[in-house]
């Protein structure tokens, strides 16, 4: 298929191009790939996207991966340890995440999948909070909108429509916010993912679809899913499409912001892809030795996300050794914190089964909560 | 504000306009619903008078409706959702199970989802097929959803307002076979809470618990049936979830008889929902078992058959007259 | 949106210019649209599709377009006349439907909508099958397996899948048939057309997507379904859309032989976007007046399919008048038949309720079945 | 072949195999049924030894899925379709209750649809939302559809056996808690009918009817209630569509008492049109109302409350003494 470069449409802002940094294009017949940091951590440059960030800024990208990485491995381990009934490891992507997490603005409006850690903790969602879910005390619980961060959406695809819905809300509003939805390359065969693509290009929503390509769905390849690069899906609908080096904070972080920016100023949809790599498992209960090689796993490994920043930090003398001795004790400390947090989280209430299904009550639900209420009372009765 | 005789389709067009204009939050979206006025003109002159931006006219894609009415909601919107007919909200159904009935309970009561979907349903209006179903149950199985249906002018306009007022998702089945039944209508009532029952004809040997269009045949069976000395109390459910047991008991209670009847199959119907639930309430006042006229486990027929599925006042009147000989 | 021409990578058959055919580009920034017979009846060439047929041939194809027409027209007064309880002219696309209905082989397998009369016809279905379901004595009830022609569809979209699932089974057998489905432009926003769209990419499968845009889904524009031409959305999907013009008879039969034969030698899926117009309202329940204007109709009357071959033929005297007087006398006597057939089309025995919903039995309807028939009979007893 | 022991989890997988092995035309279709075996491992080694053009990893597309199986099943093929958890089957449901199940009546009977749906369902595994809901009755109620499932090894091989062998569309429930449960699968067998009940415990005071995950609950329940000198019989339903409403009935014409058990919600669940369609046909041998025991109308809640949720021992022996009780 011939590449269509979308990004070229898109309204070019100044570039503020470094001396000396490079522009790479894509090898042909390749799809072009958004790029600012190149595995090896050597800073390049984009014609469509530039990004200037201070040293400052830099580190916070750094620290945000760091701590992101260092929960998600905790949780990881809070699940074997029982305290968790599963866990969904966001490692590797880290900074898709983060990158396409710190572009948004305190008011635009996030639809995750259920592996946005890294997204949530921008958005400013204690992770203690995303782990009720995960222990089996809750289905998510936190309000949505002190964040403007939405519930986990389990079933595939469904939150692309909700993230539409909430766009074409925005922009009735008159709002110059922007909303995000996250979903995999598996999602993206979903008829609910297509029809996102449909409504929000016919209403022109202020919303970017933000696609983690980490080349599986379980244990399916992308493969399953497309037979051509998955940014490309876009075109077709009217909207354009970009590939992002997902393991690229910087290029996340300018694709992300400029595509949030076209959406805010009426340009309407669309949609990155962030190519990245699962690097553990599906979830806690999957195992990947069924169906990929660890070879694949180990190309991906040279291209870490937290190590490029860290190689171009320590190259550029960005950050010192007590910045990254200070963000290690941080990190212990996180770690500490979610583990006795998860350790002492409550078991819910057996009332609140019948709690919360309806705004306005429900006589059935009265009948059964009382039911219930006085059958639990009968065993109190009896131990008496 | 007199009383004032209309059809159900310009009650529920009406009530549509009051919401629009009382609530700037209020969106009707569906397909056709603009300039058309909807298949069946439900919507007529709203487009009009409200504006693209409030009567919205969606692509053809009903998961993508309900999936986008949800995310209006979540944005503060009350968006009044139209299904063009019963047969074709099966493709919204993953977002009406999965999405709008649960999300309330998945954030723990802290978002809302005052989302109402229209749909026209039932049969008797000689159309093709997926145009005459009654999947009410599929949706009364579901905790997070409210169901509910009118059988007249007054109910249409009324219920339709408490519907969207609720920060409930409400289903909201509108009998399309009444759609151009008129009777009187008065705004100015206080009416009566969304989901109880209404006593529609009082009578003492036998209770017809009925909702949305076979409401009229029930009355009408009563009719009939007084002409044979037989005195059928009529009762309008007028919700499906919750169903208003305590008015079925009570009635129940006095006649000692129970006949449910709905277009809907039978097998998994409300029907039985309310067999079995009456059934254990007054165990000991039914003097024969509660019996239940609905369609049969089969697809809707093609409409010449129609006639032969659908309860009509005669199998309605067979039950009766079954349930009385016990 | 740039115009991507993805005709260019059909592979490109021996084309047989004719002598002093021009060949039409599309106008700047207008979609390109294959064209090999224009509105005024001049033959042009198109340099990707070709098409050199005999005199027969051509007078064979006019003579289905008009034969289509009179049924329709038929089909219509019976509904006006209380025969039928609606009916979905196809008036305006005869060139679309026949077109690439003679496109098809005998093995090859249909998956129509509603509207699609005109394909029946070329299938071989006998009109009088069509219209059991408009009158309500059945919901289709013709052996789809006798002319590989699938039962009309109601449900938006839903076929384009059966379709699909149809040619990966087609591929699985080795036959080198393919399978077209039909649906209309407001099912393009549907996900299950997405769905089609991704399972026959990623499976290759030989199925052509044959999108008739009549420019309206009942009182909606193409506008409400997107914003961009249908046609492209193929290629986000990794295979070729093409636009023909859906009023010429020629280009349509050869895009769709072109697009079948694509399928048949294993090149897998292709979207046909045949630009077209509904000139009727969009069933006999309807009443167009309410959203489009009289203006619009006109405009497309000048594109009439059926006018512009018989100009063609005409101009170039391929049929004389003995043809255009025994075609008429020949759909006199279709209208005749169908008529009659109609009127004297049983209506379905009562018990039929009961019969064909399970291939192998079930307990209820059997129960069912059985109280019915007594219920019946006890009126029979009344009544004696 | 003398019997063996084996796992519900690995008799589905033989059955799958066998079917395989038997008919050229058996495909298994769904995601992550290749490589990976199944999330359950219920495909495992299948993809290895029957090549992937027979045991199909489908893009993740629920409807996809259902929709193209239709597309195979025309061409002559017989899909096994996996969906990977209960509550992802509703992206498929209108190609399931629009087109599946309709589509031989469509035809007049010309052509046939079998298509089986292999769907693990059901609580007590300790997982995230979606992954423990009991759907069943919005299966049962639709017309053209037989829904099934197995309590155990024997069953889960034979019943699916059956379920492919039928030209009909079979939605096959797989109690995914007792997955791992062993026990006793005889290849030799004559099986039971696919649709008929089977009486797994006899007793003379009241009938327990159970299917799936709650077989094994209720043959507990009876072994309990002996002890106190309650005689329970217990039937395994295995079919709730079409239901053995005449095994039923037998056992409670000697019993004259009636408790349903199941996972899924009481309102409207598969219980309420046992209890009503029991109730007129055994209307003068009950001596209780019917009874059921079942989840409440509430979404399936988070893990930790699954216990309190699900019909356990206790609240079976709770309603079997209200039942005794009258
Ligand atoms: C509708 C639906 N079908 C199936 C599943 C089971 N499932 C959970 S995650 C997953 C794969 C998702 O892959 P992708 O979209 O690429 O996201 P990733 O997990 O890689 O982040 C599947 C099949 C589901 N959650 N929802
Ligand atoms: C799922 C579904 N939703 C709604 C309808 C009602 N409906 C019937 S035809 C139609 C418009 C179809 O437009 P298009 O796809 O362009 O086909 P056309 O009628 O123009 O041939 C609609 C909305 C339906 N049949 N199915
Ligand atoms: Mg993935
Ligand atoms: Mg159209």
């Amino acid at each position: 298929m011939t590449v269509d470069s979308t990004a070229a449409r898109k309204p070019r802002r100044g570039s503020s191009k470094r001396a000396g940094a490079k522009t790479r294009a894509a090898a042909p017949g390749e799809p072009e790939l958004v790029q600012l940091l190149t595995p090896e951590g050597e800073r390049v440059e984009h014609p469509d996207y530039s990004i200037d960030l201070t040293a400052d800024e830099l580190r916070g990208l750094y620290r945000d991966m760091v701590l992101t990485r260092r929960f998600d491995a905790e949780a990881t381990t809070l699940q074997r340890q029982g305290e968790l009934g599963l866990w969904a490891s966001l490692l590797g992507q880290e900074a898709a995440q983060i990158g396409s997490g710190r572009a948004t603005r305190a008011d635009d409006y996030v639809f995750p999948t259920y592996r946005e850690h890294g997204v949530a903790w921008c958005r400013g969602v204690d992770p203690t909070n995303l782990l009720g879910m995960f222990r089996g005390v809750n289905h998510g619980g936190w309000d949505p909108n002190e964040n403007n961060f939405h519930l986990y959406t389990i079933v595939i695809g469904s939150q692309a429509l909700h993230a539409t819905g909430y766009a074409m809300g925005v922009a009735k509003d008159g709002a110059d916010s922007a909303v995000i939805a996250y979903f995999g390359d598996g999602a993206s065969s979903q008829g609910d993912v297509a029809e996102a693509f449909t409504f929000s290009a016919v209403y022109n929503a202020p919303v970017v679809f933000f696609c983690q390509n980490n080349q599986w769905a379980i244990s399916e390849p992308t493969e399953r899913q497309t037979r051509v690069p998955l940014y490309q899906r876009a075109q077709g609908y009217g909207f354009p499409g970009v590939r992002v080096d997902g393991n690229d904070v910087l290029a996340v972080l300018a694709v992300t912001k400029a595509a949030l920016e076209r959406a805010r100023t009426g340009q309407g949809p669309m949609l990155i892809e962030a190519f990245t790599y699962r690097m553990g498992a599906h979830t806690t209960s999957d195992d990947p030795t069924k169906y990929r090689r660890d070879e694949e796993r180990e190309r991906w490994e040279a291209k870490d996300p937290i190590l490029r920043l860290r190689t171009y930090l320590d190259r550029e003398g960005l950050a010192d050794e007590e910045f990254f001795a200070a963000l290690e004790t941080e990190a212990d400390a996180l770690a500490k914190r979610v583990r006795d947090a998860v350790r002492t989280m409550p078991d819910p209430d057996n009332m609140a089964i019948f709690e919360n299904i309806y705004a306005d009550g429900h006589a059935l639900v009265d009948e059964e909560r009382a039911q219930f209420a006085a059958y639990q009372a009968s065993f109190a009765e009896e131990s008496n | 504000m007199a009383a004032e005789k209309l059809s159900v389709v310009k009650a529920i067009n009406a009530s549509l306009r009051t919401a629009l204009e009382n609530d700037p939050k209020v969106l009707v979206m569906g397909e056709d619903v603009g300039k058309l006025g909807g298949v069946f003109r439900v919507t007529e002159g709203l487009q009009k008078d409200f504006g693209e931006d409030r009567v919205i006219d969606t692509p053809l894609a009903e998961s993508g409706i309900v999936g986008t009415a949800i995310g209006l909601a979540l944005r503060g919107y009350r968006p009044v959702v139209e299904i063009q007919f019963d047969g074709f909200v099966f493709p919204a159904y993953d977002q009406i199970v999965t999405q709008l009935a649960k999300m309330h309970a998945r954030a723990l009561g802290k978002i809302k989802l005052p989302v109402v979907i229209r749909i026209p349903y039932g049969g008797a209006i000689g159309a093709v097929e997926h145009h005459s179903e009654s999947p009410e149950a599929l949706f009364a199985h579901v905790a997070g959803l409210k169901v509910v249906s009118p059988s007249n002018a007054s109910d249409a306009y009324w219920m339709l307002q408490q519907a969207i007022q609720s920060d409930d998702p409400v289903i909201y089945f509108e009998p399309k076979r009444r759609y151009h039944d008129k009777s009187e209508l008065d705004r100015s009532a206080i009416p009566a809470p969304l989901h109880a029952a209404r006593t529609v004809r009082r009578g003492t040997d036998l209770t017809l618990v009925a909702y949305g269009p076979m409401v009229k045949t029930c009355l009408e069976a009563a009719a009939a049936a007084e002409e044979e000395g037989k005195s059928l109390e009529v009762l309008d459910l007028r919700s499906m979830s919750p169903v208003d047991f305590d008015a079925i008991q009570a009635s129940v209670e006095r006649t000692g008889r129970l006949v449910v009847v709905h277009e809907a199959p039978v097998f998994l119907g409300t029907g039985a929902e309310i067999a079995a639930r009456i059934t254990e309430r007054c165990f000991y006042h039914l003097e024969a078992p509660v019996l239940r006229v609905g369609g049969y486990h089969a697809p809707y027929p093609p409409s010449r058959l129609e006639d032969e599925y659908l309860p009509g006042l005669d199998r309605v009147l067979d039950a009766v007259d079954r349930a009385l000989a016990y």
